[in-house]
């Protein structure tokens, strides 16, 4: 862990007088999956939003392998090496999910053509258990099946760093186990990951460490099971222990 | 017996329809349902009825065009009546002059007819240069202000399309060289009727005279304004719009003494019969200037076939260029293919417009009377 | 109160939902169980007069035969419904947002005592009445939207997967809240992926799978189901987690 | 990369359908043929207007601005240069203009960036007036040429010819690629990496300098330039209803819009010339209803029962035969 | 003074334009391309009461109001609302209402020319000098303004302070969801296309006082109300009347202080400039 991966210092951005994130700071290594939890309207968002290059911040830097990409436009920092899904899921609703995933593969980080790009979206599309549905439009297609869509074009693009928010919500116990299968073997792979979630069972099983964010503010850094212990976390996130 | 099919092309919608319909159209109906009523337009010995085939050009060169080829070549026609307007008439002249129709333009000029005519002599031009239009009201201003009449500073304004600006460019060097004070000076974009900041800044400069190359919307709303706004000066001339019969009923005595762009032999008898005629035959009032002359660009169609004999287009055309035609405007005749008496100023006074000021040696002009203050209300 | 039979629902040629039944009674919360894309959203959608159902279907509300209404009359019966993906007004205000959920003549008089009730569940909304609902955070509107559906004082509250997006914390206050809620007297009908978490707070439980009813019974029976806990709970991953 | 048979067939194909086009002045003169001039400058400004606008979806209202911009390079220089190097100076000040107009659009999106476009081509107009009026000497501005309807036709024919070309070649690019997700979703186009910038000004820069040729190409027609007739903005509304009406999905859509489009309405204006406006009006609702797809949709959609009924044939024979 | 009145008053006649327009376009969704002729038709009907039957254009209002709603309520009735239920998106009912309104715009236009002809009509109705602060302003451009006045004011109560004003909003902003809070969208739809049609249609009636008129002039007036309209801010009332006041107040400003040649150029050039930093116009939100 020489060099972090990515470097947040104190960054902060503020929507008129509501700071949504409010000076927060941590790095993560290169291969590492970190949670990123935090009562709702509490900066996950946001944060992931600055990292991406959708919203630039008020102040305070980023750095990719020590280079700066806070405030650079989104694309830009898509071909440094960043890629995301949304909260929502958001694909491209008048492509093929053969279509979707070349999308991720052209233009970003990775920058392949033309047959080599559809090797590489068919193969991504198997990866995350699409196969034999690369013509499929992807309107016509089911909420997960259109997150797997989502996760593969982001893997498209070779990203050196993958943002998912909340990619797991929504998802019933079966599917979440499938889907929790998917980012552990991304993961093992050594790509590096920050995840956003509000389960818990995920949380717990895929992330070495988690960051814990409330009210904009960073309250808790650390192994996830010290960090889900401490009694701030517990009493702003995630209530009195009962059956989880 | 076989009739003799005339072409239109002008416009019924967009932008110009306004114009057309209020002169070209009206004295197309008229002219046609009169020489059909006298049994035919004589064609040798023959009198053939004639029918018109019309089109809308929707104010736009691109369908102008496109009617005169289908005129030409799908309906055959006889004769072509042109569009209305300046604009439409040039963009269409090419073609027409390949068919070898003659063009009588009796709604448009401009100010290089000469080099027209050299490349299109097919084309006639009753209301003469733009320049002698133009020129008229400076005439008008120079003879009060000679005369002792009204000082030297004139308001100018102009409407900015073709029209307006053709005007301004040979009116205000004019007025200049007559030794005229420009004291205020502005165009307005056409379709602009909200005109009270142009008469406030006219009035602020405080002119003698008040001079408008405008179109009818802007004609009526500057009239408005200038009332309102108790824009006293002791010439106020408007063009286009003020020629309208609505005009005179719109501002009452307030017209009274107010100068506008054209004119007529208020008083000539043939003139008087033809608005009559008008009237009954269309149900809308002849105009003050445009309308005599859209009808008598259709007698003079009419005589040239009849002292030609026949619907030859080449022959037509050297008889137009050289023949004198008896018409509501007086007796006309071209001169390299321009017709150089032309009413240019006429006056207000009662409901009626009398010419005040004519090129060449047209008869009938009444001494310009200064305007009175507006009468308040 | 609400009771429906035979419910059909089809998609031009897909046939979402076929022959359903269910009912729901005062004070009571059921809850719907299934995969994606079992046509749970595609059910409540149908009881809510969002989309045509096919003959033979009948809903009833208070016994009174509602099958054909359209939504914004439904609501005036007394079914609210929480959709899938939220609805709320993203250009209007918080406040105007739960104003709005009094619109039905049926709210209207007690418009007042329900944005109390609403501000008491929901202190974040109190605070914010003014904020444009769509710059809330994810939780935030799942809780305008909520809000807004208790406005109309239904006497069903049908809630298409409440706790998406809700931190835990707030997920266990939500099923607090339904158990309040529902205490009052309203029924409520919920679809939800957290099959423990609601199963515990709720009575009784369907099952739906690709567009057929194929289980029912009371929340405990089905929590304690073997077949119910692999297929629904996942156990298993769970277990494994731990 | 390789390029699949069917599109070399359909190049192919479109290639001699303009062949044989450019025979049509031999056949016929006059009428059909200002008709063709007609039908031919809608096809080439609809078709370099949906370059741009069908895959992003923003509707733009400034073609009349880039058609005027064509028309004025060719009325201020035409007496001092050759007729080419007046096109090229139409392609610059499309370009340059599109560019501009890009650069100022970037953050609008629906129907802002709609108004905003036709707001845009009015300002032009109205400047263009504006120094005409004030900086004299070039007032009404003359273009005299030798050129024929033939040679307009032509003309026009090979742009459209060359419009196409261009949009086929984009298709197959990044750059359509590019286009494509814009008008999916715009937020995703940026994350993945699509420069949307850039990829909007270019193409609506190519797209703008093409209808700038056509204006170019027709000011000789209209011999006597003034600002309303070049920057007329019902050419801008006649070239989105064409292009709408014909569909934009497909390269070849506008094209299916603008044929019928112009013939119909040339149908109405020369049988009815005094109902003209009413009837335009009712054809047009009627169109609305009863093509719901655009002309493309409907083609499609007729195509597919056709392959659909040939099928269900098929197999009704088949049980037949059993 | 004179230049900050007469703008003001002319503000006022913008406002009018372009009221109507953002009902029906903000709230029923319809982009409403014979806008203009609505208000032209009402303009000759103004004209025909008053020169024909002696109707002062005032109580014409109390005419022309009322049948202008029912008019287009039966227009949205008829022919808006297959369109509104075929759409599957916005995109959709925003293609198809463009299409269809312009072929409304022919239909509108051609029944007029026939009605009317071409030619430009006008007549005299309080051309009567009116003095605010010592300047004369034409009472029937003051009168205009009065009633614009009013009805932004009523306009802006009704949907903002009233129950069945956010109804209509919500409309606006979503349509599905608002039927799930008991709101009959169908109907609130039509009776914003319906008022909407109305207010355009007053406006014509007012303007008619001190405008000279054609069959061909509706283009002018919907570009000028969709400007307005695009300026403040979809669907928001408020931006509608900033927007004119401000359009009418630089018009005025730039005819007077600068040049009159430049007043459209200078309308459009500000529209420009509030679109650059305002990309969602003065009042618009950004779509989440
Ligand atoms: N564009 C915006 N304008 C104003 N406030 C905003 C905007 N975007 C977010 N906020 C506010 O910033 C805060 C943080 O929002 P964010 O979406 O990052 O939360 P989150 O942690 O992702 O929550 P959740 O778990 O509910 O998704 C919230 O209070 C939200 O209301
Ligand atoms: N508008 C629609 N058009 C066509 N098919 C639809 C539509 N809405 C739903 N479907 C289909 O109907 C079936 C049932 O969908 P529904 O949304 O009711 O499922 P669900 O159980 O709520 O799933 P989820 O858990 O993903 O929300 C699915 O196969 C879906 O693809
Ligand atoms: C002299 C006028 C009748 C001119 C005509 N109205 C034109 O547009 O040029
Ligand atoms: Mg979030
Ligand atoms: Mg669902």
């Amino acid at each position: 862990m020489s060099v972090p991966l990515l470097t947040i210092n104190q960054v902060r951005k503020a929507f008129g007088g509501l700071v949504a994130v409010n000076d927060v700071s941590f790095e993560v290594a290169k291969g590492e999956l970190l949670g990123l939890i935090g009562p709702n309207g509490s900066g996950k968002t946001t944060m992931l939003n600055l990292i991406s290059g959708a919203l630039s911040p008020t102040s305070g830097n980023i750095l990719l392998s020590g280079q700066p990409i806070a405030g650079l436009p989104a694309h830009k920092i898509a071909r440094i090496g960043v890629a995301r899904t949304f909260q929502l899921v958001r694909v491209l609703p008048s492509m093929s999910s053969l279509e979707n995933v070349v999308a991720g593969a052209v233009f970003g980080h990775n920058k392949v053509w033309g047959d080599e790009a559809l090797t590489l979206a068919r193969d991504l599309l198997e990866r995350v258990g699409l196969k034999g549905r690369e013509d499929v439009p992807v309107a016509a297609m089911t909420y997960i099946d259109q997150k797997r869509i989502e996760l593969a074009r982001a893997l498209a693009g070779n990203p050196h760093i993958l943002l998912l928010d909340e990619w797991l919500a929504g998802l019933n116990p079966s599917e979440l186990r499938i889907g929790m299968e998917l980012i552990r073997e991304i993961s093992a792979q050594g790509r590096t990951i920050i995840m956003v979630e509000h389960v818990m069972d995920a949380i717990r099983s895929l992330c070495q460490r988690c960051v814990v964010m409330n009210s904009g503010v960073k309250i808790a850094d650390g192994k996830s099971a010290s960090v889900l212990a401490d009694p701030e976390v517990v009493r702003a996130y995630l209530g009195d222990e009962d059956d989880a | 017996q076989d009739p003799v099919r005339i072409g239109v092309s002008a416009s019924k919608t967009g932008p110009l329809a306004g114009g057309a319909s209020g002169v070209l159209w009206p004295n197309i109906k008229l002219w046609a349902e009169k020489v059909n009523k006298a049994g035919g337009l004589k064609v040798g010995d023959q009198m053939r009825p004639i029918e018109i085939v019309e089109y809308d050009d929707k104010s736009s060169p691109e369908e102008a065009v496109k009617n005169i080829q289908r005129l030409a070549t799908q309906d055959q026609v006889d004769l072509i009546i042109p569009p209305y307007s300046t604009g439409l008439n040039l963009a269409t002249a090419p073609l027409i002059a390949k068919y070898g129709y003659p063009q009588i333009v009796s709604t448009g000029n401009a100010n290089d007819l000469d080099q027209f005519v050299k490349r299109w002599p097919n084309t006639f031009w009753p209301l003469g240069p733009a320049q002698g239009i133009a020129d008229g009201i400076v005439g008008t201003l120079k003879d009060l202000h000679n005369a002792g009449k009204i000082g030297n500073k004139v308001a100018v304004v102009n409407v900015s399309d073709a029209f307006g600006l053709e005007m301004i460019k040979t009116g205000k060097p004019a007025l200049k060289q007559a030794g005229f004070d420009i004291v205020y000076e502005s165009s307005y974009p056409l379709g602009n009727q909200d005109l009270a900041p142009v008469i406030a800044s006219a009035k602020a400069a405080n002119p003698d005279a008040f001079v408008a190359y405008s179109y009818p919307p802007d004609s009526f709303a500057l009239t408005e304004q200038a009332q309102l706004q108790k824009f006293d000066v002791k010439a106020f001339f408007v063009s286009v719009g003020g020629n309208l019969d609505a005009y005179g009923k719109r501002f009452g005595a307030a017209a009274n003494g107010i100068l506008i762009m054209g004119g007529v032999n208020a008083s000539a008898p043939v003139f008087q019969a033809y608005r009559k005629e008008h009237l009954a035959a269309t149900g809308q009032e002849a105009d003050w200037w445009a309308s005599p002359v859209a009808y008598a660009s259709l007698e003079i169609l009419q005589q040239a076939v009849e002292h030609v004999g026949s619907l030859d287009k080449e022959a037509l055309n050297k008889e137009i260029q050289t023949g004198t035609f008896k018409t509501v405007i007086g007796d006309v005749h071209f001169d390299n293919n321009i017709n150089n008496n032309n009413w240019t100023v006429g006056q207000w006074s009662d409901g009626v417009v009398h010419g005040v000021r004519a090129t060449g040696n047209l008869q009938g002009a009444q001494p310009p009377v200064l305007k009175p203050a507006w009468p308040s209300n | 109160m609400l009771e429906v039979s035979c419910l059909g629902v089809r998609y031009g040629r897909h046939v979402a939902l076929e022959g359903v039944s269910a009912r729901v009674s005062k004070g009571e919360i059921c809850v719907i169980l299934g995969a994606n894309g079992a046509g749970k959203s595609s059910f409540l959608a149908a009881v809510a007069g969002l989309v045509g159902t096919e003959p033979g279907t009948r809903i009833a509300m208070n016994g009174k035969d509602v099958t054909k209404l359209d939504a914004h009359l439904m609501v005036e019966e007394g079914i609210a419904l929480v959709p899938e993906g939220r609805g709320i007004f993203g250009e209007l205000t918080v406040v105007e947002n739960l104003r709005l959920g009094s619109h039905a003549r049926r709210a209207k008089a007690d418009a007042g005592k329900m944005l109390d009730f609403v501000y008491g569940l929901f202190p974040r909304l109190a605070e914010r009445p003014r904020q444009l609902a769509q710059t809330m955070s994810g939780g935030e509107q799942q809780m305008v939207a909520i809000g807004r559906a208790l406005m109309s004082k239904p006497d069903i509250l049908m809630l298409d997967e409440p706790s998406l997006g809700l931190s835990p914390l707030l997920s266990k206050e939500l099923f607090k809240s339904l158990a309040i809620i529902a205490a009052e007297g309203f029924g409520i009908l919920l679809v939800e992926q957290n099959a423990r978490l609601s199963l515990k707070t709720a009575d009784r439980g369907y099952l739906i799978e690709t567009g057929r009813i194929v289980g029912e019974d009371t929340a405990p029976n089905l929590l304690s189901d073997p077949k119910v806990m692999s297929a629904y709970l996942g156990v298993s991953a769970t277990t494994a987690a731990h | 990369m390789n390029i699949p048979r069917n599109e070399i067939l359909t190049l192919g194909a479109g290639l001699a359908g303009a062949a044989v086009l450019a025979f049509l002045p031999l056949v016929t003169e006059g009428f059909w043929l200002s008709l063709s001039v007609n039908i031919m400058l809608y096809a080439a400004i609809c078709t370099a207007w949906a370059l741009f606008s069908g895959p992003t979806h923003l509707v733009s209202l400034a073609s009349a601005a880039f058609f005027g911009v064509g028309t004025y390079s060719v009325a201020i220089f035409v007496d001092v240069l050759p007729f080419p190097a007046l096109i090229l100076i139409a392609v610059a000040a499309g370009a340059l203009l599109a560019i501009l107009v890009g650069l100022a659009t970037l953050r609008l999106s629906g129907v802002y960036f709609v108004i905003f476009t036709l707001g845009l081509a009015e300002l032009i107009g109205q400047i263009v007036t504006w120094v005409q009026t004030n900086f004299g000497g070039a007032i009404g501005l003359y273009v005299f040429t030798d050129f024929t309807e033939t040679h307009l036709y032509w003309m026009l024919l090979a742009l459209t010819v060359v419009v196409f070309l261009t949009g086929w070649l984009v298709n197959r690019s990044r750059l359509g690629l590019a286009l494509r997700i814009i008008g999916n979703d715009e937020a995703v186009a940026r994350h993945v990496g699509v420069d949307t910038a850039r990829a909007r000004i270019i193409l609506f820069a190519v797209s703008g300098a093409f209808i700038a040729v056509a204006g170019a190409i027709m000011a000789p027609r209209y011999s006597y330039i003034t600002p309303d007739a070049a920057f007329n903005p019902m050419t801008s509304f006649l070239v989105v209803i064409m292009a709408l009406l014909g569909g934009t999905r497909r390269l070849w859509g506008p094209l299916v819009g603008v044929v019928p489009f112009t013939v119909v309405m040339d149908f109405i204006s020369g049988h009815f010339p005094n109902q003209t406006a009413v009837i335009m009006g009712l054809a047009f609702l009627a169109i609305v209803y009863v093509l719901p797809d655009g002309v493309t949709g409907q083609l499609e959609t007729l195509f597919r029962r056709r392959c659909s009924l040939d099928k269900s044939s098929l197999a009704t024979t088949a049980e037949e035969g059993r | 003074m004179l230049i900050l009145l007469t703008g003001l008053l002319l503000g006022g006649t913008y406002t009018l334009i372009a009221l109507g327009l953002t009902l029906q376009y903000g709230v029923a969704r319809i982009m409403n391309l014979a806008n203009g002729e609505t208000l032209v038709a009402a303009c000759f009907v103004t004209f025909w009461l008053y020169t024909g039957f002696g109707i002062n254009p005032l109580l014409g209002l109390l005419v022309i109001g009322p049948v202008a709603f029912v008019v287009n309520w039966l227009i949205y009735t008829w022919l808006m609302q297959p369109l509104v239920k075929r759409a599957k998106n916005r995109g959709m009912l925003e293609v198809d209402s463009i299409l269809a309104t312009f072929g409304l715009l022919f239909l509108f236009q051609g029944l007029m020319l026939q009605a009317f002809g071409g030619s430009y009509f006008n007549y005299e109705f309080l051309a009567q000098p009116f003095s605010i602060m010592g300047n004369s302003f034409g009472l029937n451009r003051v009168v205009a303004f009065v009633a614009a006045a009013v009805i932004a004011v009523s306009l802006y109560l009704f949907l903002y302070h009233t129950d069945r004003g956010t109804a209509v909003r919500a409309v606006a902003v979503d349509p599905r969801a608002a039927r799930l809070v008991a709101i009959d969208v169908r109907r609130t739809a039509a009776f914003a296309f319906a008022l909407g049609g109305s207010i355009t249609a007053c406006a014509g009636t007012l303007l008619s006082t001190f405008y000279t008129f054609n069959t061909s002039m509706g283009v002018l007036f919907t570009m000028k109300a969709l400007i307005i309209v695009i300026m403040g801010g979809v669907g928001d009332i408020r931006g509608a009347v900033l927007a004119a006041l401000v359009l009418g107040l630089t018009e005025t400003l730039v005819a007077s202080l600068l040049d009159p040649g430049l007043t459209l150029a200078a309308n459009y050039a500000l529209f420009i400039l509030v679109l650059l930093f305002r990309p969602q116009g003065i009042f618009g939100k950004r779509p989440a």
